[in-house]
């Protein structure tokens, strides 16, 4: 077993890095700091954040992948993550098809030939559920995350009363509130898991609990990283065009247009079928199928951040006019400052809320996009866990009757949280940082 | 607040009104179609050209198999497929001659070509249409249409004149000359060649004139033309030459590139306002068969009617009155439906008279019987549905490509190595999850309904599965996992890298539904060890790279153009390898093994005798040791049919059957009736419940207006 | 006002030309010609001879950008992408690869994409702006919080998810409504009812939240203060000003849209069987009909620049201030 | 009933702060009460309590308000509704944006008297052209489909006035209607309003900032301070004898005799002098090549100005003055010569000109838009010493140097660290000098320093400017609007008119003996406030 980052992980993890950093400069810099003490002075805000956190421990968990050297495992030779490990029990051992939450056997008759040779239709019982004791281990289940939820929480009111509290108290109470019901069902639903199938199976028989919890990953890479190719790219584009002006906000104002007028889901589809013949063509850069699903994560998230930067930049260009007739611009152009001292310096700190607030509202918007994506066909790679994945094909599942309506609720659910922490944690973003609702 | 409301009322009207004519709300035709002698059926994809010289698809065959008469057709009843004669007075004679042209005997090694001797019958009358309008000189009277009349029309049917004329044999022989005309891009242009008698010059010839009127923007008029090989001999006798013999030339003529094509049709079509206007023979047909397209919307519907001229025909096996003469329907209303989920609930609400079935109706619809056999559940029982179900001529496989290092050759340790994954492919799994059980493991190339096939033991694939009890039985995974050591592959771990044997698969698998299907691959080469590296890729992809070879593993599937062993055999042939013939070859897998190609050269053109047989088997069974396929599944079709549709007896090969069909619209309407009566409640509630809110709201503000401030803090 | 649209007209040139340029590059990265004559010509055997004629018919016999074989001027312009793009602006659309003509398929089709998308749209801009000015009149109060907090959720839910919900329960299970499907004139009202509700409803939750603050920022500023101070009841206040000042900035982000209603919605039309713009294109890219995909995308650019201008053509309307 | 109007200890509160507490006037028929106070006084919010049209989360707690003997807070909304402007008018301060600006102004009052008037539609018209001419707009019947952007700040509130006598109501609330005009048009419309408390025996609730406006056009004065009011008394008594302090103090700050400046004889050595500047903006030509519109924004003007003197440079909105500003500091093209010194720093490129930027500084006119929200007071100050080159290179010298900067304008040291949205207006006016003074300049271009503080703060900032100047022999080129600024801070004055100077010279022979009839005009507009303010000695 040896540690194998996989270049997403590389990535979400240097994003998480920088994300910190910037949240200490933050503390140091007390305006911003105020700001965000602001934000989640708000108990929606609070639970949301919470919320996010949580699927973002997922994320994180899912992140760090290991190579499987051992040649006597099964499994020797796939990379495979933390989460994977820690769901072993639900990702090998798989059932035939499918089976509803909590079932015992499965959902569909199979033809079985009994010992009398007599053929009939049947629910056969899954292979890999132990429904005896179900109390006990739901007490147990519960218990484990009650402790676990009151011991941090323990942890960090006393890590607040050594000193770290400042000013106006925040909304503790509705994050311990939120981190502890989270903490409780996870934990819940994982001890369950050893014995039942918590979210029932899908088609094949895979685990829908372990297929819901790795399509955090997918949501979460493709809501953040997005931006990591949209930022650079309006920043550097809408700045200098609302700086320079003449002729460099012709040239940009012109590339943005042009890209704005193709219709979107053309340019990306577009786009993914590109990579997708580019990747045929080198089938050597990937040694595994987690690996080459992974790249074309990546490129996805790359033509998306290609294709959605407009807006943005647009929107940074029309700040950036505004600002350079600020009187502290003019000071600054007094002072002899060049240029690009002055837009480092006084223009994109300026921006930051511009950015931060279409950075919370575009998160929302890529998560449910995916699906989209999956629908059309040019979104993730099919043998990848995504909410994408799992709609499409529920969506030929409502079809049956009697309905197999858990792979669709599963991802419902799951998607729902995050789309809905994540809108009304941008809802508050914008409502402190962005100037305008400040009267 | 009054606006809301009045909205509110405005739309709860629009909803009653919009309905209350229309009887059933979710009624999806015209009010009173279903009541007449309609059939409704659906396409899932549009079809793109109806022109019987281009169009090589099911889907597009479906439509014109009803509109255009080769001189051949498949007996709808009788089984194994029978060929009989449809526009012909009798079948074909055939004569053959040798290098001289002068006759000699059958079975003489002298035999240099075949003649068809073909006699059409007087009756044979094609459907009105604008085209056979003369001028008393006998050119088209619609031969030069008019800016204003152009923009005035749709389609053809806006022109008001119509007539119609006898088929001739010359209309057989034009549809061939039209064949060799490569701006036609026919598909079986390149395979009809070598065969008919002068196809191949005449071709190069016409094309380069086709090309030079198409400059010239001229009309291209082939009654000028003749090609060698096909010869009016009188108003109704045509003769066509082949080289050498090819017995499956029979099946080439019941199929229909060969239908008659009128030159007035051709001429009329050649127009360039009517091709502006997607006006053409690729979307108004002009045939002689039982219906005619009265419309043309290949993005939605499609309708057939009933022509007139329709010669004497009668069901087969049946008294010949005429109770029992086609065809029995007057109409027939193709919607497309490219969702499998709508059209299977649109069934089950009786607005299509028939259906698939889904992988995910299945349950619903189908039981599997206590012996084993499937049969309808319950409530599709009580809802008086028929299930109609036979193995169709058509093989699925994953092939390995005997050019790969790894997988391919002719060593024993290589050809161990495919037996090995053969017999991991556990394809009544595969059947049994993916296609409903909807599917037969298939032994060796040739399917159930074909000459050369076996039944039971003989036909039992001794390389992957052994006879128990009167059952095949797969052979175990011990036994696998020794032929794997056997091939150098202890335990799926390669002995040069030590690592597990890394094996790929192409495939076009890249929606989200293949997901479960290629894990299930997956899995089945994991229980060797193997692991299995799934490339996906678009279809373009996918078909180049297996063109050039650069494929290791890979699934295809072939569907028979004809009843004939040949059909199936040929994917194996030698000679059609890809690679060879530089793409062209349909012999994918690239398996060249010379005494199977050697037998393929006698069985090709030999009659189904049981020396034939005996040959096949031998082939078959050179073909499972060496093992270049896993051979996969042969699909079974299911489908569903109301029970006021009648008279449908499933037929892998023939396509114009719909004349053979019957539809009880009075029995259609009742029950349509009793399965579709809206549900009312939540109607009622949800517009309540909105009333109820307007008005709160207007309460809410009548109150704030009332307050004062004292009272608003 | 002439001067400015024609003005306008001419900034297109180059941004369609940049549109096409990206077009041809995007496709014919992922396609050769011969996989595009493959796929027109069938699965079944295609031979070369085959391929060939159908790439010299169709002109795909010509190189992409630069033709090495041609002298002067013609190295430029004797190839795929001149040729054809000049085409493109002049409007002619020509014949798909499939050899149907394209301008005929769009008129076709456009009628059953703005079935849908019309009422959709109208229905939606006129639901989202009384539902805004509803909660902007009961700014404050629980209504506004709840119904906010139920637009937070109606947002946070997959569109495919309305549509999978509403087929089953309003077609499936009411037998309200036919499941999918279409049909011209007044008996096709049948067909658009679900898609519409279903558009309306999923663009509901976004739609009210951004008028509802598009309002509330009219509503702070002076001129409704001097509105109330005239004796204006609140209802007034709202339809007589705020609305009045609030089309400006919902003008910009509708008028855009406008003549894009034109291209249809992919899923909904795939969902309901419509058989509209939205799937043509999607359809054409994935059958390679490279005819089809650049004159929709060129439509599509220009219908987006069409929008640009109308947005401006219609600030002269509502904003006395604007002048061109 | 001789009271048209009775606020009777109204408190306003949130939920977290008491704004307005316990205040009582009255408002009698034909009278005009003055509402006075600095920012925050609440003077405003007791307007809006009258109308009932406070802000969301302002309530009133106690009091009452009588309209002649109707209490007002016993109405409904709907009540209130036809209280608002059929029984008082209200005017507001921005003529810009009390305006609707998308509705005609002819409907806009229109709709006035559509809603409280049984009038007959054809009516209507009639009475708006007629209200028009009242106010004395020009060609009311052209303006009656004129849009507000169409029409000058003036003619804006003259509509705003027109609305709000529409429906000829008792009382008319003037909430500062005359703040944001020009002091031509402010005499206007001060004007306009007295004419019309005579001729309709209105009462006026004047609400202003300016005790010289004051004295103008009130009867009897309200002086809030901080939510309270310190005095009431009638106008001629309250400018003979203030009582209260803060009333005493503003009277004191309006006067503007606490800066005595000491009179230059001999001829300081020129610093700064423009020869026919030119500055024209060009508008983009619609299509290429066609005929471009220019602005001729300073159009040909010279100045001098001398070493440890200041110019004040006065002109109306509009004038070009704040363009000659850009212009020194290079940040706008221009033609003409400028020489710092005896230096030609006119043509030369940014490169060139980088070293004479130190010499040349700037404070800017809003202290809010000045000053960079992200940066550290220490940063802001820093960051043209760093650029220029000025000052101490190593980090504790530097430090140094800044508190030496801020106790020079008197800030506390420990600001270094802060950020500037911490701060009051005058206290980020100081900042904005001190940025400028930290590279030593020999001239400061001061543009309207003053004019967006409060009246106490304004002569602290002018007295500091002044300090400095004398410790430093700094010039100043002081750009205002308000005249009567500017006897007490130049030494030289030039009126600035539509891009030129029309008049220029010593500030007493401009002051007293005008020469151009616009320096006059001028001049006869500045408010002022009774003479005997100006012959008392210190108070």
């Amino acid at each position: 077993m040896s540690l194998h980052l996989l270049l997403t992980d590389i990535l979400l993890w240097s994003l998480m890095i920088g994300g910190m950093a910037w949240g200490v400069y933050m503390r140091k810099a007390k305006a911003g700091l105020e700001a965000w003490r602001d934000i989640f002075r708000s108990p929606v805000a609070m639970v949301s954040a919470v919320i996010l956190l949580f699927y973002l421990a997922f994320a994180l968990l899912d992140s760090v992948h290991f190579k499987v050297n051992d040649p006597h495992r099964s499994d020797s030779g796939s990379v495979i993550s933390l989460l994977d490990m820690a769901m072993q029990h639900r990702r090998t051992f798989s059932e035939r098809t499918y089976s509803a939450p909590f079932a015992t056997q499965e959902y569909t008759r199979s033809v079985v030939v009994d010992k009398k040779g007599v053929t009939h239709q049947s629910f056969l019982p899954l292979k890999h559920v132990s429904p005896e004791g179900f109390w006990q281990k739901s007490m147990w289940g519960m218990g484990v995350g009650i402790a676990l939820a009151l011991l941090l929480i323990f942890l960090h009111r006393r890590w607040l009363r050594g000193g770290h509290e400042r000013g106006e108290p925040l909304p503790w109470r509705s994050a311990y509130m939120t981190f502890a019901i989270l903490t409780v069902l996870f934990s819940w639903l994982y001890v369950m898991s050893f014995s039942f199938h918590v979210l029932g199976t899908d088609k094949v028989g895979g685990d829908l609990f372990y297929a819901s919890l790795k399509s955090i990953r997918t949501g979460m890479l493709i809501g953040t990283l997005t931006t990591l190719v949209t930022l650079p790219l309006a920043l550097v584009l809408g700045v200098s065009a609302g700086y320079f002006r003449g002729w460099v906000d012709d040239l940009i104002q012109y590339l943005y247009t042009t890209l704005s007028s193709i219709p979107g889901v053309l340019l990306i589809a577009a786009g993914v079928l590109t990579m997708q013949v580019m990747m045929d063509q080198h089938p050597d850069w990937f040694a595994t199928t987690v690996e080459r699903a992974d790249i074309r994560l990546l490129f996805l998230v790359v033509i998306l951040g290609v294709t959605s930067w407009t807006g943005l930049c647009r929107m940074l260009r029309a700040e950036t006019l505004r600002i350079s007739q600020m009187d502290y611009v003019t000071a600054a152009k007094a002072f002899g400052v060049n240029s690009w001292q002055i837009m480092w310096r006084h223009i994109v700190p300026n921006l930051t809320h511009i950015i931060l607030i279409s950075i919370v509202l575009d998160f929302s918007g890529l998560v449910l996009a995916e699906a989209v994506l999956s629908y059309v066909g040019v979104g993730v790679d099919p043998t990848m866990y995504s909410w994408g994945n799992m709609i499409n094909q529920a969506r030929l599942e409502m079809a049956r009757d009697p309905m197999v309506w858990w792979s669709l609720f599963s991802a419902f659910i799951f998607m729902f949280v995050l789309v809905l922490a994540a809108n009304l944690f941008s809802d508050r973003v914008q409502h402190v940082l962005d100037p305008r609702n400040v009267s | 607040m009054r606006i809301v409301r009045a909205v509110n009322h405005y739309i709860v009207w629009c909803l009653f009104l919009s309905f209350a004519y229309g009887g059933l709300w979710n009624m999806p035709y015209e009010k009173g179609e279903s009541a007449t002698n309609t059939l409704f059926s659906t396409f899932s994809v549009a079809p793109k050209h109806l022109d019987p010289v281009r169009s090589y698809s099911a889907n597009e065959w479906a439509i014109i198999g009803q509109i255009y008469e080769p001189p051949l057709q498949y007996n709808y009843v009788d089984r194994p497929y029978r060929l009989e004669p449809l526009t012909l007075m009798r079948m074909p004679e055939v004569t053959y001659l040798d290098e001289n042209g002068t006759l000699c005997d059958e079975n003489s090694t002298r035999v240099a070509y075949s003649r068809y001797h073909l006699q059409l019958r007087p009756d044979i009358r094609y459907q009105d249409h604008p085209a056979f309008v003369k001028h008393s000189d006998g050119t088209l009277y619609y031969g030069k249409l008019q800016p204003s009349l152009l923009s005035s029309i749709s389609s053809v049917w806006d022109l008001p004149k119509r007539a119609s004329r006898e088929v001739r044999a010359e209309d057989y022989a034009y549809a061939i000359k039209r064949m060799a005309v490569r701006a036609y891009h026919s598909p079986v242009l390149d395979t009809m060649r070598p065969y008919i008698v002068g196809l191949d010059s005449f071709s190069k010839q016409i094309s380069q004139i086709a090309q030079i009127k198409h400059q010239a923007h001229r009309p291209l008029d082939l009654r000028a033309y003749t090609i060698e090989g096909v010869k009016v001999t009188g108003k109704r006798s045509l003769e066509i030459t082949i080289h050498g013999k090819y017995p499956q030339f029979l099946y080439w003529l019941a199929m229909n590139f060969f239908a008659p094509i009128p030159w007035e049709a051709d001429l009329f079509y050649q127009q360039e306002g009517l091709r502006a206007k997607n006006i053409s023979l690729d979307t108004s047909p002009v045939g002689s068969g039982p219906y005619y397209l009265a419309l043309s919307d290949p993005n939605r519907k499609m309708i057939l009617k009933r022509n007139r001229h329709f010669h004497t025909e009668y069901y087969p096996g049946m008294e010949k009155t005429e109770l029992n003469r086609l065809p029995f329907i007057d109409r027939v209303v193709y919607t497309l439906e490219k969702e499998s989920i709508p059209m299977w609930n649109k069934f089950l609400q009786g607005y299509y008279d028939a259906s698939g079935i889904s992988s995910e109706a299945f349950d619903q619809a189908v039981e599997i019987g206590s012996s084993g056999s499937m049969g309808l559940s319950d409530t599709m029982k009580r809802k008086g549905i028929r299930m109609i179900g036979s193995v169709e001529p058509s093989i699925f496989y994953m092939a390995f490509n005997m050019e790969d290092p790894v997988v391919g050759g002719y060593s024993e340790s290589a050809k161990k190595l495919r037996q090995a994954i053969s017999i991991v492919q556990d394809q009544e799994e595969y059947i049994s999850i993916f296609m409903n059980e909807r599917g037969v493991a298939a032994q060796g190339p040739i399917p159930p309904g074909i000459f050369g096939y076996v039944l039971g033991e003989a036909g039992t694939n001794r390389v992957v599965y052994d006879w128990v009890n009167g059952k095949r039985v797969r052979k175990s995974l011990a036994y696998a996992k020794r032929l794997l050591a056997e091939a150098g592959y202890p335990d799926g771990i390669d002995p040069q890298t030590k690592k597990r044997l890394k094996l790929y698969y192409d495939t076009t698998a890249t929606g989200p539904d293949d997901r479960a299907l290629m894990d299930w691959r997956r899995k089945q080469f994991a229980k060797l060890g193997i692991d299995l590296v799934i490339r996906a890729t678009d279809y373009n992809r996918f078909q180049d790279k297996v063109r050039r070879g650069k494929v290791q593993i890979f699934s295809w599937g072939w569907n028979a153009d004809y009843p004939d062993p040949e059909n199936f055999l040929f994917l194996l042939y030698g000679g059609n390898a890809v690679v060879d013939t530089g793409g062209a070859g349909i012999n994918s897998s690239n398996y060249k093994n010379p005494v199977f190609d050697r037998l393929f050269e006698e069985v090709k053109s030999m009659e189904n005798t049981p020396q034939r047989a005996k040959k096949i088997v031998r082939m078959v069974h050179i073909a499972q040791e060496d093992a270049p396929w896993v051979w996969g599944v042969y699909p079974k079709s299911l489908v569903l049919v109301h029970h006021w549709f009648t008279q449908v007896l499933p037929h892998a090969m023939a396509n114009n059957t719909l004349k053979y069909k019957c539809i009880d619209p009075k029995e259609r309407v009742a029950k349509q009736q009793m399965w579709n009566q809206p549900v009312y409640l939540p109607l009622l509630i949800i517009g309540g419940a909105i009333l109820l809110l307007g008005w709160w709201l207007y309460k809410l503000y009548e109150k704030r207006q009332r307050r004062t401030i004292r009272e608003r803090r | 006002m002439f001067i400015y649209i024609l003005r306008r007209i001419l900034y297109a040139v180059p941004i369609l030309i940049g549109v096409n340029l990206i077009t041809f590059m995007l496709f014919f990265m992922v396609n050769s010609p011969d996989d595009m004559a493959r796929v027109q010509l069938g699965a079944k055997q295609v031979t070369p001879q085959m391929i060939e004629a159908w790439k010299v018919e169709r002109g795909y016999d010509k190189p992409l950008f630069y033709n090495a074989e041609a002298s002067g001027v013609e190295k430029v312009t004797k190839t795929l992408f001149v040729q054809e793009s000049s085409k493109l602006f002049r409007f002619d659309f020509g014949r798909s690869d499939a050899n149907r003509d394209i301008k005929e398929d769009i008129k076709a089709r456009m009628g059953p994409s703005l079935a849908i998308a019309l009422p959709t749209f109208l229905i939606a801009l006129v639901t989202n702006i009384s539902l805004a000015l509803l909660l902007v009149l009961f700014r404050g109060t629980v209504l506004d919080t709840t119904a906010m907090v139920i637009a937070v959720m109606i947002m946070s839910v997959s569109g495919l998810f309305y549509i999978i919900a509403g087929q089953v329960l309003f077609s499936k299970i009411w037998h309200w409504v036919p499941i999918s499907g279409y049909a011209e004139g007044w008996e096709g009202i049948r067909f658009i009812i679900l898609p519409v509700l279903i558009g309306v409803f999923s663009g509901l939750g976004s739609g009210v939240r951004w008028y509802r603050s598009i309002f509330l920022e009219q509503i702070n500023q002076d001129y409704v203060r001097t509105a109330r101070a005239k004796g204006l009841s609140e209802v007034r206040v709202l339809f007589s000003h705020v609305l009045k000042n609030g089309m400006l900035p919902i003008l910009t982000g509708v008028v855009v849209i406008i003549p894009s209603l034109f291209m249809g919605s992919l899923i909904m039309e795939s969902f309901f069987g419509i058989p509209g713009l939205g799937s043509y294109t999607i359809d054409a890219i994935h059958a390679q009909d490279f005819a089809i995909v650049k004159a929709m995308v060129f439509l599509g650019s220009v219908l987006y620049i069409v929008g640009l201008i109308l947005t401006d053509i219609s600030y002269t309307l509502f904003d006395p201030r604007v002048k061109l | 009933m001789n009271h048209a109007l009775v606020v009777e200890g109204l408190t306003l509160r949130t939920k977290k702060q008491t704004l307005v507490e316990n205040v009582c006037f009255e408002l009698k028929r034909g009278e005009c009460v003055a509402l006075v106070g600095g920012s925050g006084s609440g003077k405003s919010l007791t307007a809006l309590a009258i109308m009932q049209l406070l802000p969301q989360g302002v309530y009133p707690v106690s009091g009452d308000i009588r309209l002649e003997s109707r209490s007002l807070f016993d109405l409904s909304e709907r009540q209130m509704q036809h209280i608002r402007g059929e029984r008082i008018g209200m005017i507001f301060q921005e003529p810009m944006s009390a305006l609707n600006p998308v509705v005609c102004v002819g409907e806009q009052v229109a709709e006035v008297l559509r809603i409280h008037k049984a009038i007959p539609k054809a009516e209507i018209k009639a009475r708006v052209i007629s209200l028009f001419d009242e106010v004395a707009l020009p060609e009311p019947h052209e303006r009656y489909g004129w849009y507000p952007h169409q029409l000058s700040g003036g003619q804006k509130q003259r509509v705003m006035i027109a609305m709000a006598l529409a429906c000829e109501p008792d009382v008319l609330i003037a909430d500062e209607p005359t703040t944001a005009l020009d002091v031509t048009v402010q005499a206007q419309v001060l004007a306009l309003l007295e004419k019309i408390k005579r001729t309709r025996k209105l009462s006026i609730l004047f609400i202003t900032h300016d005790m010289a406006v004051v004295s103008q056009i009130a009867d009897h004065v309200v002086v809030m301070q901080k939510g309270h009011v310190v005095e009431q008394e009638a106008v001629d008594v309250l400018f003979r004898d203030p009582t209260h302090p803060y009333t005493r103090q503003l009277l004191y700050d309006a006067s503007g005799r606490m800066i005595k400046r000491s009179v230059h004889e001999q001829k300081a050595p020129t610093v700064l002098s423009v020869e026919a500047l030119r500055v024209y903006f060009e508008k983009r030509g619609m299509l290429w090549g066609m005929k471009r519109e220019v602005t001729k924004a300073v159009d040909g003007i010279d100045l001098t100005l001398c070493r440890g003197e200041t110019l004040a440079l006065v002109g109306e909105s509009g004038s070009g003055k704040s363009t000659v500003a850009k212009a020194l500091l290079a940040l706008v093209p221009f033609q003409g010569e400028i020489y710092l010194g005896s230096t030609r720093i006119s043509g030369m490129g940014e490169r060139a000109f980088k070293p004479f930027r130190k010499r040349i500084q700037m404070i800017f006119q809003d202290p809010f838009a000045s000053l960079d929200p992200r940066m550290r007071i220490g940063d802001i100050l820093k960051e043209g010493m760093e650029s220029l080159g000025v000052g101490p290179r190593d980090k504790e010298a530097q430090y140094a140097y800044l508190q030496e900067l801020l106790r020079q304008v008197e800030l506390p040291e420990s600001y270094l660290e802060r950020y500037a949205h911490e701060f009051s207006g005058g206290e980020r006016q100081r900042i904005g000098i001190a940025r400028a003074l930290a590279l030593k300049p020999e001239v400061i271009i001061c543009d309207e320093p003053t004019s967006a503080l409060d009246v106490s703060v304004r002569s602290q900032i002018l007295a500091l400017l002044k300090r400095i100047q004398e410790e430093t022999g700094v010039a100043y080129l002081f750009i205002t609007h308000d005249l009567a600024l500017v006897p007490s801070i130049a030494d030289e004055v030039a009126v600035m008119c539509r891009g030129k100077i029309v008049e220029q010279g010593r500030v007493k022979r401009v002051m007293y003996y005008p020469s151009h009839s616009y320096t006059r005009t001028l001049l006869a507009a500045v408010p002022k406030l009774p003479d005997f303010i100006y012959g008392k000695e210190d108070i």
